[in-house]
């Protein structure tokens, strides 16, 4: 068990070191910020200045290892355009990102897994065609549509809810159903064919034939067989979360950390892309990890050795 | 053995079954990606005007306007016109982009099926790190800072969904090779090369595809996306995404010029995954 | 003695495929009835309907009773009763139909639980006296085990133990021993030997083994197609084969004693159920079909010696003359 | 008789993870089998699932290494998995599976797949090819108007007829079976039985038939080696070992065999389960379940010997102690 936490441990903090990595060559060999910040009519030796200031001049593998020695002790450098230190920037757009995602998720779970069950159980009835439709076309239409879409109707035509903007819970329940509609849809497609496929095993028929009622055939065995790939689907979520987030703040101006990243990418703030991208590298890793010891706890036959 | 499962009873040759009909909405769905297609290909002669062609005196025209169908923009150009282009120039980066992922992918889950050992180790190591990126938020760093063009979209996009098919290829040879024809035929002394090429791709198309079905509707949000937050295709060429982020600005006075792209790519990704779908239904019931 | 099930014109079809023509059947209470027959043939099917375990899809059509009780697309209260309690089953791959995710023990008690209203202690009591009784090593200490960890052998008991716990009148065994390795086969067949003279209870064993049903049963069904062709007591059928199925399967058997000579194989494969031929569905491969045969679906008929046949040209009964000849040979 | 492949002290082990959190344990699937088989002589190999036998056949094609000892195919060592040399050499050395199903490539014209070999081996030109298959089917019984067809459009026991066509295209020397006919219903598996008593002999064919299946093996084989946890525990001629079988667990296989006829009552009945391959005991591995162990079969194992007749047995009590009347 012990051996199994730390060798996924350790390759949590590899994918994690990877993304950083690759995040830093990546933004280091695009271009030059110092043009970007300063503009195109700057003179050379300010230029020249800048880049010495912020340690650009040295070679790419020195800047790398003063950036990952500086990372271990915790500090994630400065923004270049506010002086600020880039991990406190980012840490103060976490909780609106997390105002939104948390509940989002929650509504992702909480619809889905139960539509998707529902729809298993009712199979080729027309409640089930009609989940597995509304499922698709959850997640086929783009957040972005989606979110323009309600700022039409509930903003613009009817004017019951803000189009955009932060403060009150108005503000949030567009955004919120934006981010919320395609996981929905894939988490309903996703438990219904982890339902289907568990209500074929034998040993639903051998609950049913010891004289297990339906519904405790369904809550009792199904289930806790269905949960381990949903399981699954619900870690990978959370990356994808974040990863819609970054359009909803940007449509409803949700002062987020997605929104933070656009700001950030158009004015090449190194430091602060950087720290955002192993922020949500790191979220994602760990979602993953959790899932790995979740599925164990789910699944005796991980958990404890096959005698045979 | 035994009845014990009913569906055997009738499994044996399912594939000649006489060809179930096709449900309504797959069909409405294939007709629909039909006419796409037809747009992407023959988007020269079927655009009215050109793309660029402005018309100042017909700015933010409505739709069913004679001579504009689905209306004018800001500067009087023809939504139409522009839509058509935007299909072509999305199915264009989509396509590119699954048939890059889908080549990469199953090459490398052959490559780890073949040599399995380190080469597998590496494969997988490298499709976790794949599935533990946050991938739209790269590309949109690696477009940002690299600025955008046609060809950088496609090859990063080509990157998105290769560890599926990756996972897949290697799986479904691995097993293959475990106690099924590629062991049987490798046992006949046939060359790598014979087995991989002439036995197990052609057996594992149909799963490959129901897979590219899931990765081409992800591709083309994924584009739209990053063209709606102004990172991907780049004015004056034209995406679908692209043209919805432009037209967010006249969502209130001209709302026509952000919902007839909205509308395809909507009924365009809906297409494709019913037709998935029924696609995997019929061909491949094993993947998810 | 009055039956303890009858089955009469029990007829599925599977996606408006029929794969059961009109089964009749009975079981007396404490009786072993064997069901013999290759795969699609129908046999276990039978018993699935009779319980309700088949899919939606499957439409059911004719009259299972219980004792007079109608089980035939009866309410689903009235079988989750039936199940378990009075009629228990078990099934060809243990390893699969024990839930992964639960514990043994648990599973044990669920059933005594919904049968017998045990619960807590005495419960598990009695759950651990079932796992001695079909013969789990070290019961106690392997109450709160998950079915991994057992051996398919191993498992099977478990799923007999589970069986046993409503206390039923009749166990359904659908190819209990197919999957298991021969040394293993023997023990659970001597388990449900010896649990059946313990409990009294009936016992349908449904198997493509001959042999291995000839060893558990008093009576048997061979079944043909979604028909059954012949039914009679073990002695009858297996000494004196007379429809010319029964025989061929006999025939295509090696043998473990005599010559070692070429084997009598049947010719041909199963009819697709989709297409099954218009008269007697053996009759593509039987030596001894006639005309008639491709017409007419033979109806099953009791013969002057009690055991009943479905076959326009049976094999000749035995002479009783020629039995006294071949005994002074 | 010249040895066609023999087998000498062959050792087989692979890692096993016990569980997701396990550490690997070695199992030694196969532990020191040593046999022979000469040109045109079939020898059947019995045993139970672990038993080992399967893993025993691959390992005489080649398709799984050998740990330790060597197999040697008419004198020579087998060559490398993968090496061009071990390619050609599938002309001479073939096998027939269990599933048949799975065995052919779903998607090609079952005429194509037998051709392959011939494909593969270069052997005559395009016309001559074509005439083999159409005579490699006549053979096994296809009719020539199933040239064409897929392999799900035929029933089991024509697809193993395909299998078996395909594995003689190119005349091979030595045919490995593995279960050939376990997953056939009962009237067909006596038609392919019957095939491949056909074959028997045919132009020096040798034959390796692991069943578990005793009555097919009988039926089929010249000689039988029955296996127990990776171990050959008795081998002779079969008609000889199946009337007196020396060692216990010969014994209680065949007893174990159910047979129309034979009733349940005075069979012996094993106790127990065979051991998990990982935790072999010391010793005779059968003896946690042997009737007649004693202290010296948990502390040594036993090796084979002579029992007169071409027979050999690995058990401690072959003399003596042997409550079986013995026929010799």
């Amino acid at each position: 068990m012990i051996r199994f936490v730390s060798l996924r441990l350790l390759r949590a903090l590899v994918t994690v070191l990877a993304v950083m990595t690759f995040s830093f060559v990546v933004l280091r060999m695009s271009g030059d910020p110092a043009e970007v910040l300063l503009g195109p009519d700057v003179p050379q030796n300010v230029i020249d200045a800048f880049r010495r200031q912020w340690g650009l001049d040295a070679p790419l593998w020195r800047q790398y290892l003063s950036y990952l020695g500086a990372i271990f002790q915790g500090d994630f450098g400065l923004s270049m355009r506010d002086r600020a230190p880039a991990l406190d920037l980012v840490l103060e757009r976490v909780p609106a990102t997390l105002m939104l995602t948390v509940p989002a998720l929650i509504l992702k779970l909480g619809i889905g897994i139960p539509a998707g069950i529902f729809a298993a159980l009712h199979r080729d009835s027309a409640i089930d065609r009609g989940v597995i439709f509304l499922a698709i076309l959850g997640f086929t239409i783009p957040s972005f549509v989606m979110g323009l879409v309600l700022v039409l109707i509930f903003a613009v035509t009817l004017g019951v809810l803000p189009s955009g903007g932060f403060g009150t819970w108005q503000n949030a329940i567009l955004p919120g159903i934006t981010i919320s509609i395609g996981g929905i849809g894939i988490i309903a497609r996703f438990s219904r064919s982890a339902m289907i496929e568990v209500l074929g095993q034998p040993y639903i028929r051998t609950a049913s034939a010891k004289g297990v009622k339906w519904h405790d055939v369904v809550r009792g065995h199904a289930l806790p067989n269905a949960a381990i790939p949903i399981v699954t689907i619900a870690g990978f979520m959370v990356g994808s979360l974040i990863a819609g987030a970054v359009v909803v703040e940007t449509i409803f101006s949700w002062p987020g950390i997605g929104r933070l990243l656009i700001v950030s990418v158009s004015n090449r703030d190194l430091a602060v892309v950087q720290c955002i991208l192993l922020l949500i590298a790191a979220v994602m890793v760990t979602a993953n990890l959790i899932v790995d010891l979740l599925y164990g706890w789910l699944d005796p036959r991980l958990r404890t050795g096959t005698a045979h | 053995m035994t009845a014990t499962n009913p569906p055997d009873l009738l499994a044996r040759d399912d594939r000649r079954r006489p060809r179930a009909a096709i449900p309504t909405a797959v069909a409405l769905g294939l007709g629909w990606l039909a006419l796409m297609v037809l747009c992407a290909i023959l988007a020269d002669l079927l655009r009215p005007y050109d793309i660029t062609q402005m018309d100042l005196s017909a700015r933010l025209m409505p739709p069913l306007t004679p001579g504009h169908w689905l209306g004018t923009d800001e500067l009087g150009r023809d939504v139409l016109s522009r839509l058509i282009q935007s299909v072509r120039v999305s199915l264009v980066i989509a396509f590119g982009a699954t048939a890059i992922s889908a080549a990469f992918g199953t090459t490398l889950g052959f490559l780890a099926a073949r040599f399995r050992g380190l080469v597998e180790q590496f494969v997988v190591m490298l499709a976790d790190f794949q599935a533990a990126l946050p991938f739209l938020i790269m590309s949109l760093a690696v477009l940002a800072f690299f600025g955008s063009s046609m060809l950088l979209l496609v090859c990063l996009m080509g990157f998105y969904g290769w560890e599926r098919y990756a996972r897949i290829a290697r799986g479904l040879a691995i097993a293959a090779g475990a106690q099924g024809y590629a062991a049987a035929v490798e046992q006949l002394g046939a060359t790598p090369r014979r087995l991989y090429l002439g036995h197990i791709l052609p057996n594992v198309a149909s799963t490959l595809i129901v897979s590219m079905t899931l990765t081409f509707p992800e591709i083309i949000l994924m584009e739209s996306g990053l063209s709606f937050l102004g990172l991907g295709v780049q004015p004056p060429e034209t995406s679908l995404g692209n043209m919805v982020g432009f037209g967010r600005d006249y969502l209130t006075t001209a709302p026509w010029i952000m919902l007839a792209p909205s509308v395809v790519i909507m009924i365009t990704t809906l297409s494709i995954s019913l037709v998935g779908d029924w696609l995997r239904d019929r061909l491949d019931p094993t993947v998810r | 003695m009055a039956n303890l099930v009858e089955i009469r014109d029990l007829r599925v079809a599977f996606d408006g495929v029929a794969v059961l023509h009109g089964i009749g059947l009975e079981v007396a209470p404490g009786e072993a009835l064997g069901l013999v027959g290759e795969s699609g043939c129908g046999k276990s099917v039978t018993w699935l309907a009779a319980l309700g375990l088949l899919p939606s899809k499957a439409s059911i059509d004719g009259s299972v009773r219980l004792q007079g009780q109608e089980l035939c697309n009866a309410p689903r209260s009235r079988l989750e009763r039936v199940r378990g309690g009075r009629i228990a089953m078990i099934f060809q791959d243990p390893a699969s139909a024990l839930n992964p995710v639960i514990r043994v023990g648990r599973q044990l008690c669920e059933a005594l639980r919904l049968h017998r209203g045990l619960t807590g202690a005495a419960g598990r009591a009695e759950a651990l006296r079932l796992m001695d009784m079909v013969g789990i090593p070290d019961a106690r200490g392997r109450f709160g085990l998950y079915p991994h960890e057992f051996s398919g052998g191993q498992c099977q008991r478990l799923m007999i133990a589970m069986a046993l716990a409503g206390e039923p009148e009749l166990l359904i065994a659908d190819e209990p021993t197919t999957a298991l390795d021969a040394t293993i086969q023997a023990q659970i067949l001597d388990l449900l030997a010896r649990l059946r003279a313990e409990t009294g209870m009936a016992v349908v064993f449904i198997s493509h083994d001959l042999g291995a049903v000839a060893q558990v049963c008093d009576r048997v069904c061979v079944m043909y197609a979604g028909r059954i062709v012949e039914q009679g007591s073990v002695a009858q059928l297996f000494g004196h084969p007379r429809h010319p199925y029964t025989r061929g399967l006999f025939d295509a058997i090696p043998r473990l004693y005599g010559p070692r000579g070429a084997l009598v194989p049947i010719s041909g494969t199963v009819p697709d159920p989709r297409h099954p031929p218009p008269g007697c569905a053996f009759a593509p491969r039987c030596a001894h079909a006639h005309g008639f045969c491709a017409t007419q679906v033979p109806r099953l008929l009791p013969q002057r010696d009690g055991r009943h046949l479905a076959c326009a040209f049976p094999l000749p009964e035995r002479d009783p003359q020629r039995d006294y000849e071949d005994a002074l040979t | 008789m010249s040895a066609l492949i023999e087998a000498e002290d062959l050792v087989r082990v692979y890692a096993t993870r016990q569980g997701l959190f396990g550490r690997a344990v070695p199992v030694r699937a196969v532990d020191g089998v040593s046999l022979r088989v000469a040109r045109g002589e079939t020898l059947g190999i019995v045993g139970e699932s672990g038993s080992g036998k399967s893993t025993l056949g691959r390992m005489l094609l080649g398709v799984d290494p050998a740990q330790g000892g060597v197999v040697r195919f008419d004198g020579a060592p087998l060559p490398d998995k993968g090496t061009p040399a071990w390619r050609a050499l599938r002309a001479r050395l073939q096998m027939v599976y269990q599933d048949p199903l799975a065995a052919l490539d779903r998607r090609l014209p079952i005429a194509r797949q037998i051709r392959e070999p011939l494909d593969i081996h270069a052997r005559g030109d395009d016309a001559a090819r074509r005439a083999r298959v159409a005579e490699l089917m006549q053979s096994v019984g296809l009719r020539a108007d199933q040239a064409g067809r897929y392999p799900h459009e035929l029933s089991g026991g024509q697809r193993q007829r395909v299998v078996i066509a395909r594995a003689l295209a190119c005349a091979p020397e030595l045919l490995v079976c593995d279960e050939p006919v376990s997953a056939l219903d009962v009237s067909i598996q006596a038609q392919v039985v019957n095939l491949l008593r056909g074959l028997r002999g045919e132009n020096g064919l040798a034959m390796v038939f692991i069943s578990h299946d005793l009555k097919v093996v009988r039926n089929l084989c010249d000689r039988v080696a029955v296996m127990y946890l990776g171990r050959i525990v008795e081998e002779g001629p079969v008609e000889r070992l199946f009337a007196a079988p020396r060692h216990p667990y010969t014994r209680a296989l065949i007893s174990s065999v159910p047979d129309p006829g034979q009733p349940l009552k005075g069979r012996i009945i094993l106790q127990g389960e065979p051991p998990n391959p990982a935790k072999r005991p010391p010793g005779c591995a059968f003896y946690p379940r042997c009737p007649q162990a004693s202290g010296i079969c948990r502390a040594e194992l036993p090796q084979m010997r002579a029992t007169g007749q071409g027979c050999r047995a690995a058990c401690h009590h072959l003399d003596g102690a042997d409550p079986v009347p013995q026929a010799a």
